[in-house]
């Protein structure tokens, strides 16, 4: 219900964009084209493959991740998404849900996370990953993102994060600001949030993880954070590494209060 | 194995619409994989949708139904608790059935 | 994956050896630094030389623009770069400059080596009025030629404008330092060739981008 | 037309119950209609359907989006109030294949069905209605597919 209001309301902004009258047509059909969508995510597939996934004993210790602690508590699955990254006594390190998640598949199930990590995207253990992120982030469907600043360590990693989201490099010289540093630009027609500053309740890092229409799959923010750098032109960053979490911890403190509708639909 | 559907049958009315999410690649068999090879096609060709065991709808599909289909129709007359059943059947005679109660 | 381990553990305890006292920003700098050379490795065609910044790239890096001073120096530098059409021949075929504005493809690592670059114009710049799926990170460049009275491209009037165009194509740096457009020319992303033909896409009176 | 219709139904119940028996055979497709599904343009479909000449209709709601973001997704809706309207057809003009999907609607439910389908480029999609007494109508509407992303 929530996702439709909301879906309706992006329409609502489309007509009241005060924008070039000769895009006003095209920027009306896409909202049309959206809000059409907007009832039936194929995400809610993955939600619920995931939610088996969290419950079933997989792994070579053949124990459930119900006693995986995504930073509210073992088990306690509602809430965790919108306060990741942060920090984590046992593994010394600010983690996002991906590399967490990674870390309980391995303590607890018994999982070689490396192995995982070193995995194609859409294949194996992956998948399964995909389903995992649908279900954690689902959970707090919603709800307002309140990434914990408390400790320095996840103050450095927002500071960290700014300073990767402004690196420019490669053939084409882009970085993250290249697209997602001012407001109200587009790549062809689709809009692109500002992730130097909060872009609102449900855009940007409040939309993530989300089904690609384009190829049918659940993405999860690292996938997202790898194919942008892909289009970049950069070299390949690694799975659940630390410049993955540092970005998304700089995008996370940045849409402090914003409200996640998690996992959303997308082009 | 095929992955369960999502069927969400909500009583509108005297009647239900019913939402139905379906896993399934809808392959088109005009694509190729990274070496150049074709993808053969690989979609659902039937859907039956029955009502407390009783076909109401039923459809045949090509390749193009999208990824992962989606699709809603319309119960005239229906009550909290009883019982939707969608099933399907794909090229590879693979077959999936799965249920749901009007809510 | 032995070695990007080690490297996270280094990184924790840097991270941890400081949590007393704030980081101080060159600290921080080196911290990312680490960061980054930990977590990205080499990928087809997109290796880690990618990742070393030249003056410009790392001027431009900041949350805020480098002074107006420093701005002008760069400028400079890359306009002395730019290499000019050595025959003269400025324009090539527009229907071949309205392809590569359509194709976004080229060096990525899913890219294969050796495939020649498109140029990317429509995912930020309006072109030709029938496509109407284009960006707006750039300015709108339909109705580019006429809008600068190019009616005649070969006309000695209309030379410093072919040289101006030229320039953007090949170094967008060379007039705005910090621009979010490639340096398609000077970073081998077009050859001579492919730029010839998006000149004329831009500059042709023939061409839809100039179309009454 | 009419036993072509009640052998459809049929045969796909008999699908669900030998499903559900676990009989089912590998390759058990008798009722679908590969002719109409390879069918390259809007009248192989209608013959391979079996189908008299489509006549344009009011009483047809055709919903689809003017523009597609994305072309692998494109949600489309039919309706109608019209009696005896037995079969709800989707027919995409410029498509390497022209028909999409049949719907086949007992008494049981409303003559409208909502899906998302495939479009390989801009084109016309068509919602073709078939009556019980031979008659079939249609609406159509262009729906215009964009490029989108970066593109690589």
């Amino acid at each position: 219900m929530r996702r439709r209001a909301l879906a309706f309301a992006l329409v609502a902004a489309a007509f009241a964009w005060p924008g070039a009258q000769a895009q006003t047509g095209t920027a009306d059909g896409i909202a049309q084209y959206r809000a059409l969508l907007a009832d039936g995510n194929p995400a809610e597939l993955w939600e619920a493959k995931g939610e088996l996934l969290w419950k079933q004993k997989r792994g070579p210790k053949n124990v459930s991740l119900e006693g995986c602690d995504l930073g509210q508590g073992a088990g306690v699955v509602k809430g965790a998404f919108v306060e990741l990254p942060r920090y984590f006594a046992d593994t010394k390190r600010v983690q996002d849900l991906e590399s967490r998640l990674l870390s309980c598949m391995e303590a607890q199930q018994g999982f070689n996370a490396a192995e995982i990590a070193a995995t194609p995207f859409g294949r194996g253990e992956q998948l399964n990953l995909e389903a995992l992120v649908a279900y954690v982030s689902a959970a707090s469907r919603g709800m307002k993102f309140r990434l914990p600043q408390a400790r320095a360590e996840e103050r450095q990693m927002f500071e960290a994060g700014k300073r990767i989201f402004y690196f420019r490099a490669g053939p084409y010289d882009f970085s993250c600001a290249s697209c997602h540093g001012e407001a109200g630009k587009r790549i062809r027609l689709q809009e692109l949030p500002d992730l130097t500053r909060n872009p609102g309740d449900g855009v940007g890092y409040a939309a993530w993880p989300a089904y690609r229409l384009s190829s049918g799959e659940l993405w999860g923010m690292q996938r997202r954070l790898n194919d942008c750098y892909r289009q970049q032109r950069f070299p390949f960053p690694g799975y659940a590494s630390d410049a993955t979490i540092a970005l998304a911890t700089f995008m996370g403190v940045k849409s402090q209060g914003s409200v996640s509708i998690a996992p959303s639909i997308k082009r | 194995m095929s992955d369960p559907m999502r069927i969400r049958a909500q009583v509108q009315g005297s009647g239900a619409v019913v939402r139905v999410l379906m896993s399934h690649e809808m392959e088109t068999g005009l694509r190729k994989d990274a070496a150049g090879k074709t993808i053969p096609a690989w979609h659902i060709t039937e859907i039956v949708a029955a009502l407390n065991g009783q076909t109401v709808m039923t459809a045949q599909w090509g390749t193009a139904i999208a990824k992962n289909p989606f699709t809603q129709f319309t119960l005239k007359s229906a009550k909290a608790g009883d019982k939707i059943s969608i099933s399907w059947v794909d090229n590879r005679g693979d077959k999936r059935t799965d249920e749901a109660v009007v809510a | 994956m032995k070695t990007t381990r080690t490297t996270s553990l280094a990184i924790a305890a840097l991270l941890a050896g400081c949590a007393t006292a704030p980081m101080t920003p060159p600290e921080l700098d080196q911290l990312t630094q680490g960061i980054m050379k930990a977590s990205f490795r080499e990928q087809g065609i997109a290796t880690l030389d990618r990742l070393a910044q030249d003056e410009l790239q790392q001027a431009c890096s900041g949350e805020k623009p480098p002074s107006d001073a420093v701005a002008k120096r760069l400028e400079a530098a890359q306009l002395a770069s730019v290499r000019w059409p050595a025959d003269d021949v400025y324009l090539g075929d527009w229907r071949e400059g309205e392809k590569l504005a359509q194709n976004g493809r080229g060096m990525t690592w899913s890219d294969p080596a050796g495939v020649p670059s498109g140029g990317n114009c429509y995912n930020c710049h309006q072109l030709a009025k029938a496509e109407i799926s284009f960006g707006t990170i750039g300015p709108s460049l339909y109705q580019y030629g006429r809008l600068r009275g190019v009616s005649d491209p070969a006309a000695p009037a209309s030379r410093e404008m072919l040289r101006y165009t030229w320039g953007k194509l090949w170094n967008a740096k060379a007039t705005n330092a910090c621009s979010n457009m490639p340096r398609f020319g000077h970073a081998g992303v077009l050859s001579a060739g492919q730029i010839r033909d998006l000149m004329a896409l831009l500059l042709d009176p023939a061409s839809p981008v100039n179309a009454p | 037309m009419q036993t072509r219709r009640e052998m459809m139904t049929r045969s796909a119940a008999v699908t669900l119950m030998l499903g559900a028996a676990g009989v089912l055979p590998a390759q058990a497709q008798s009722a679908w209609n590969k002719g109409a599904f390879e069918g390259k343009s809007i009248d192989d479909v209608i013959k391979g359907l079996g189908l008299a000449k489509p006549v344009e209709s009011k009483d047809i709601t055709f919903t689809a989006p003017d523009i597609a973001e994305n072309g692998a997704v494109v949600p489309i809706a039919a309706s109608t109030t019209l009696p005896g309207v037995k079969r709800i057809a989707f027919l995409v003009e410029k498509n390497p294949t022209t028909l999409a999907g049949v719907f086949e609607f007992s008494d049981a439910v409303e003559t409208s069905v909502a899906t998302r389908i495939k479009m390989a480029q801009t084109s016309n999609v068509l919602a073709v209605a078939i009556l019980g007494d031979g008659k079939v109508l249609y609406a159509q509407k262009e729906v215009k597919v964009t490029l989108g992303g970066c593109g690589g």
